[in-house]
């Protein structure tokens, strides 16, 4: 049997954890091909009705990253970011998506090896919780919400 | 061998760049005929005739694990480990310094008087460790010293035992394969 | 839960975003010589992306960032008559510009071009497999989709203010401001100590000339007090820095001097009667003492006091003023506070140098418990002419000169345990420099060096340090020290001599110089985090690109200049900071800036409904840079109809928290707006 | 009170007196020593010396043992047998699958989570908040505090307060009075391991330490470890033949210090058993 291989989304800042990826290639570290990265501006940007719809369309896990506290290229944008985290939280449980399923986390621009292991990680940690099966339930969901 | 060295200790000799402060602090590198930094050296060469000398060393046996070397090392290289597993890998393959026989005799004695009465009876160990190392000729060096600690209270005659003998020769079983009487 | 509501409540018909199928998008995947097509398999993703819907047009090329690269986007876009553009190939970051001007003069609009990042985030960190190929074409098609959702954008024009602010008034600050000045701008040079001059103006000699430090320091420092163009000011520190390239806001505190400066004639009468002498001195390393009211050294410029309000007894208990009494122009003013001076600056130099690392962390050498054992920095007191023994060699425990002297190299440098893991450069150089320098100073005498590394790259610097052991006959050592202590007033060092077989070196030394490690100053993460600019993970600003963006930072209009980025020598400073002024030059040689035009819109829609936007202004309590105001939306009458958010394009900086923030979905961001994301996410996952 | 104690067969044997002038003034104090059942050997230098397993094996079933008599804290005076223990403990906590290994061998449960205190950290947590009341006789006279090896390093593990320069014994020593000189060689080897089998070098190690301490004018040296104690003490031969000259300075256990300072007998305190006769003043 094939082992189960999570599609998993980054939801990266540009001038943070998108740099750091770009170091863990320039370095040559290797890591799991399950994470793509999309690049936001700003973690502050980012939406999180954009994780539901991800989860939605069918990801297995979710990694958000962007500056560390004090670092936000936009001074503040990552404490937005970190505030709506944790409303957000709560709304997952509501929707019945373990919040194992996203991963949280800071990657300066100098955190290559970092970026690294938090995907190689988060691989493992979404191969372990096994796929994500209600995506259908959340799309039902994002629909419902739509037609609003 | 550096390899080895890895997976038996979890110490990569890669790591070490040739500074020397494990030598520069060893108590007993003048005394030594292969000293630490030039072992860590010969380990990252990984060559067979090296290894073989390292392992024939004295040097191995002289280290006192006083650990000054690993809590000075910039590069936090755990050499007192290294030290553990290349005497235990010269003891396994018979390749003992001579000089460091006695060293070993002493180290087995302990082991053994352990192994008998799971204390160490200090008179038994000087009377078998004296009996390992009748070659070495310093059968009644300390002899002279163990009427002082008798009269100190500081010997007994008689071991004490533990009661448990069944669950420590647990303990014992599978090990020292070439360990001779 | 304003934040949660604003999840919730959410009506759009965002979340099934359908493509256009009006696109004629253009693909183009890069090998990067090898460096992409070594692992992922481009012909095969040029392929696949030439199966995706809208798609006109797929190739693959060896370096797309070439002329010849350049040239075949171009001809396609013209032949084709493409509408977007994706080129696969390395990091947006790196050639994202390059791409957008070759669309740009094919006559594509630059923001209808994407990059999809396949070599740092694919072939670079995964191994040549399918599962690599696939995820590069996954990744080529969320960009197509992205781009499908793209809309031709317009650099926004904003002014430049043709003024510097240079933060550091070390070598690098003066010679940053000095080149900025010298080209016919504005600087304005803060330094946080009472004087400029840095520490080039602790050194006594410098390698590998041995002309004297202060000599040809002093000079540029008066240069620059007299300068028309610079405004300098001392005791002054960045408190807040706001705005953007060409237009940043910058909040200086110009700490409390209780001098008035205009009338301090800087006689210096003050500082000879104040009955708080014994103050060690920073200027010269603790190894002399100053007075609590004090210039920190003769040659300071400006070369007028301050009163150090932590040791001064009247600050303390209440009385003395004697210093007030003796003034003879009456400038002492006691009630004097901080005050914080606002200015426009257009651009920012970062030249706020380093730090030396106490060795305390080595207790085996014996610093802070041995007065014998110094630094290096110390050691420069010692031998300059300025210094506390007018530049004889004398050891601090009893003032005799040592006869015999051993210099300890790498102590704290190259030390992952108790020190820094990197190699702080200098060491090798200075300590070369300061045996020499004993030799010369001390007839008889013998020097010792412990080394693990010569390190000498550099002009004349492995001549410098061949003479220091041919000629001077310093002795190297190589092997580190284990330990220094006290025997009988002679310092013992043990250490190693790893050329002879290892052999252990006991030395009876009178005193011991520690080569210790050159750190980022104190406090230079927060200054990082006030000008929004990266550090690395000691502390140091990094710059925008190793190799070729040194002095860049990756904030436009702030750049570098010398150590405060790393550990450097006085000439590699210097040209770090002619760089750094030839940048801020080139930027003050335009009227105005044109900016990428990625910035937040809120929408606007025919009568009767003219736009979402419902007024919460959620988005400006967000918004760090005030770029929200209100809008009035009027009747011909003039009568309010509806009152809505509006964006100041040239406040916004385009972080997009906005967006997130908006309950209605009525605010969005070009480059990076609702739909263009929401493309990306579903294209990303439905590779099935 | 009660605290688990393991003693090791130093105590039994060789440093007897370490053993009676710890026991004495923990029973002033109030103190109840309790030994752990059916204890065995920790195995010394000669275990990680010539066998791996062994050398984790032996102290595990000690603290297996003390688990069994359901101690919280244990008390081990010798500094050897202390770092035997704890680097057990921290090899075991480190490798889960050892621990199993070793605990399925043992046939006894292990959870790995007593605390073990050195005697210096039994000093300072019983005693030193007490000393100013337990102090009847001050020690007014120079002393030289030497921790060696084994309490300090690795100061990962071990955690000693300043590894190249440890204070705790010396404050415990100003505490009683006396004099704790500053002096270079507190954490030097004494030649440990080799006090029967190479007594040339323990001649030579302990010589250096020995001398340093007494050309500092130290009229004491103060020992927490019974094998720095036997080889400082004991092997006085050895040493005078390396410095070739006759040294008469005596070695205390930090115990017997208290012991002394608290005006308990000399015979409390063991100071009969020591080849270095003891001649100290206290201020009666």
């Amino acid at each position: 049997m094939t082992e189960f291989e999570p599609k998993i989304v980054a939801f990266v800042c540009n001038w943070c954890t998108y740099a750091g990826a770009d170091l863990t290639g320039t370095s040559r570290i290797k890591y799991a091909t399950n994470v793509k990265i999309i690049r936001f501006p700003c973690t502050g940007r980012i939406d999180f009705m954009l994780l539901l719809k991800a989860f939605g369309e069918g990801a297995d896990g979710i990694i958000v990253s962007g500056c560390h506290p004090n670092d936000c290229h936009y001074t503040s944008g990552n404490f937005h970011a970190r505030r709506r985290w944790i409303m957000f939280r709560g709304l997952l449980d509501m929707l019945g998506i373990d919040v194992r399923r996203i991963q949280y986390s800071w990657v300066s621009a100098a955190e290559g090896a970092k970026w690294a292991d938090i995907v190689n990680t988060t691989v493992n940690a979404i191969r372990d919780l096994g796929p994500y099966t209600d995506y259908a339930k959340v799309a039902g969901y994002l629909e419902k919400e739509a037609e609003v | 061998m550096s390899k080895k060295v890895r997976q038996q200790t979890d110490v990569n000799v890669r790591e070490c760049y040739q500074c020397g402060k494990c030598t520069a602090g060893c108590p007993v590198a003048d005394k030594m005929d292969l000293r630490p930094s030039v072992i860590m050296r010969m380990l990252q060469s990984g060559d067979a005739a090296e290894e073989d000398e390292i392992l024939r060393s004295l040097s191995i046996w002289l280290c006192l694990s006083c650990e000054t070397c690993y809590s000075r090392c910039p590069m936090e290289l755990n050499i007192s480990k290294i030290m553990d597993y290349l005497r235990q890998k010269s003891l396994a393959e018979g390749k003992v310094h001579r000089q460091a026989r006695n060293i070993v005799a002493f180290h087995k004695s302990f082991l053994n008087r352990i192994e008998s009465n799971g204390r160490l009876h200090e008179m038994g160990l000087i009377v078998d460790y004296k009996l390992r190392s009748v070659r070495s000729g310093n059968l009644f060096q300390d002899v002279l010293l163990a009427p002082g600690m008798f009269s100190r209270g500081k010997l007994h005659i008689l071991p004490e035992q533990i009661k448990d003998k069944k669950g420590l020769a647990r303990l014992f079983k599978n090990q020292f394969k070439n360990r001779k009487p | 839960m304003p934040e949660f509501s604003g999840i919730l409540f959410l009506s759009t018909s965002l979340l099934t975003v359908k493509p256009s199928c009006m696109s004629k998008i253009g693909v183009f995947i890069c090998h990067c010589g090898e460096n992409i097509s070594a692992t992922v398999d481009v012909v095969k993703v040029a392929e696949e992306a030439g199966k995706l819907e809208g798609v006109a047009f797929s190739t693959d090329y060896k370096y797309m960032c070439s002329d010849p690269g350049q040239t075949l986007i171009k001809q396609a876009i013209k032949d084709k008559g493409l509408t977007g553009v994706v080129v696969a190939a390395c990091s947006p970051r790196m050639h994202e510009p390059t791409f957008r001007k070759a669309c740009a003069e094919a006559g594509l609009n630059p923001y209808m071009c994407e990059m999809s990042n396949l070599r740092e985030h694919c072939s670079w960190v995964h191994d040549k497999s399918d599962a690599t190929t696939q995820k590069a074409i996954d990744l080529v098609r969320t960009l197509v989709e992205k781009v499908k959702h793209n809309k031709p954008l317009y650099n926004i024009k904003v002014p430049v203010t043709k003024t510097a602010l240079v933060i550091g008034g070390g070598i690098a600050g003066i010679q940053a401001s000095l080149d900025i000045a010298n080209a016919g701008h504005k600087v304005v040079l803060i330094e946080k100590d009472p004087s400029i001059g840095g520490h080039m103006s602790q050194l006594s000699e410098t390698f590998p000339t041995l002309d004297c430090s202060q000599c040809i320091l002093t000079p540029r420092m008066v240069e620059v007090a007299q300068h028309p163009n610079i405004t300098l000011l001392t005791y002054a520190e960045l408190e807040k820095l706001e705005g953007f390239i060409g237009n940043f806001k910058a909040t200086i505190r110009k700490k409390a001097k209780s001098i008035d400066e205009k009338l301090c004639t800087g006689c210096g009468l003050c500082t000879t009667k104040c009955p708080t002498k014994k103050i060690p001195s920073e200027f010269n390393t603790g190894l002399g003492f100053r007075p609590a009211i004090y210039v920190p050294f003769p040659q300071a410029v400006p070369n007028k006091p301050v009163i150090d309000k932590l040791n001064c007894q009247y600050y303390l208990k209440g009385k003395c003023k004697v210093c007030e009494k003796l003034c003879p122009t009456g400038a002492i003013r006691f009630d004097q506070e901080d005050e914080l001076v606002e200015m426009e600056v257009g651009a920012v130099v970062a030249a706020t140098g380093f730090n030396v690392m106490e060795p305390s962390g080595f207790p085996e050498y014996g610093y802070g418990k041995y007065k014998d054992v110094i630094t290096g920095l110390q050691f420069e007191r010692l031998a300059s002419a300025s210094g506390p023994t007018l530049g004889e060699i004398r050891r601090p425990s009893d003032g005799k000169i040592p006869q015999k002297i051993v210099f300890i190299a790498c102590a704290g440098s190259r030390d992952p345990a108790k020190g820094i893991p990197y190699c702080s450069k200098i060491c090798c150089m200075y300590t070369a420099k300061h045996a020499m320098l004993y030799q010369h100073k001390v007839h008889g005498g013998e020097s010792y060096i412990f080394y693990m590394d010569i390190r000498a790259g550099g002009k004349n610097y492995e001549e410098f340090t061949r003479r220091a052991i041919v000629e001077d006959e310093v002795n190297y050592i190589r092997g580190r020290v284990s330990k220094v202590y006290e025997e009988n007033g002679k310092l013992i060092v043990k250490g190693v001599d790893t050329l002879l077989n290892a052999k252990p070196v006991e030395i009876e030394a009178d005193m011991v110089v520690l080569a210790s490690a050159a750190i980022a100053n104190p406090g230079s993460e927060e200054l990082a985090q006030r000008m929004h600019i990266s550090y690395d993970a000691y502390n140091f600003f990094s710059e925008a690109h190793p190799k070729l963006k040194p002095v860049e930072t990756n904030t436009a209009g702030i750049f570098l200049a010398g150590a405060c980025q790393a550990p450097k020598d006085i000439p590699e400073t210097v040209s770090q900071a002619s760089g750094a002024a030839a940048k801020v030059a080139i930027l003050f040689s335009q009227n105005e800036l044109s900016r990428e035009p990625v910035v937040a819109v809120v929408n606007r829609s025919p009568a009767p409904l003219y736009s979402t936007c419902v007024g919460c202004f959620m988005c400006a309590t967000a918004c760090p840079y005030q770029a929200i105001s209100e809008k009035l939306i009027t009747d011909r009458k003039g009568n309010v109809i509806k009152r809505v958010a509006k964006v100041n394009p040239g406040l916004c900086q385009g972080c997009g928290t906005c967006v997130a923030f908006c309950r209605s979905k009525s605010i969005d961001i070009d480059g990076y707006s609702n739909e263009q994301m929401y493309s990306e996410v579903m294209a990303l996952l439905n590779n099935d | 009170m009660k605290i688990g104690f393991y003693p090791g067969c130093s105590l039994t044997g060789s440093s007897r007196e370490y053993n009676e002038s710890l026991f004495s003034i923990s029973k002033a104090a109030g103190i109840d020593l309790v030994e752990i059942t059916d204890w065995n050997c920790c195995g010394a230098t000669a275990a990680h010396n010539l066998n791996k397993e062994l050398s984790v094996s032996l102290p595990a079933r000690n603290l297996a043992l003390a688990e069994l008599d359901e101690m919280e804290e244990l008390v081990v005076p010798c500094a050897a047998c202390y770092n035997r223990l704890l680097m057990t403990q921290h090899e075991l906590n480190e490798d889960e699958a050892l621990k199993n290994q070793i605990a399925q061998k043992l046939q006894m449960p292990l959870k790995n989570d007593i605390k073990i205190l050195n005697v210096l950290q039994y000093l300072e947590k019983y005693f030193v908040p007490r000393l100013d009341e337990l102090v009847k006789f001050p020690l007014a006279y120079d002393v030289a505090c030497y921790y060696g090896c084994l309490l300090v390093r690795p100061n990962k593990v071990m955690q000693a307060d300043r590894w190249e320069d440890p204070m705790t014994m010396d404050a415990i020593m100003q505490k009683l009075g006396a004099n704790a000189l500053d002096w270079p060689f507190k954490t030097e080897c004494c030649g440990a391991g080799f006090s029967v089998s190479k007594t040339e070098i323990v001649g030579e190690l302990s010589g250096k330490i020995v001398r340093s301490a007494v050309d500092r004018g130290a009229k004491a040296l103060v020992v927490a470890c019974p094998m720095c104690h036997s080889n400082l003490d004991m092997r006085r031969p050895a040493i005078e033949s390396y410095l070739k000259r006759k040294v008469d300075v005596p070695v205390i256990y930090i115990t017997q210090a208290i012991a002394l300072a608290m005006g308990l007998s000399p015979k409390d305190a063991g100071i009969q058993r020591h080849f270095v006769p003891v001649n100290l003043t206290v201020n009666r």
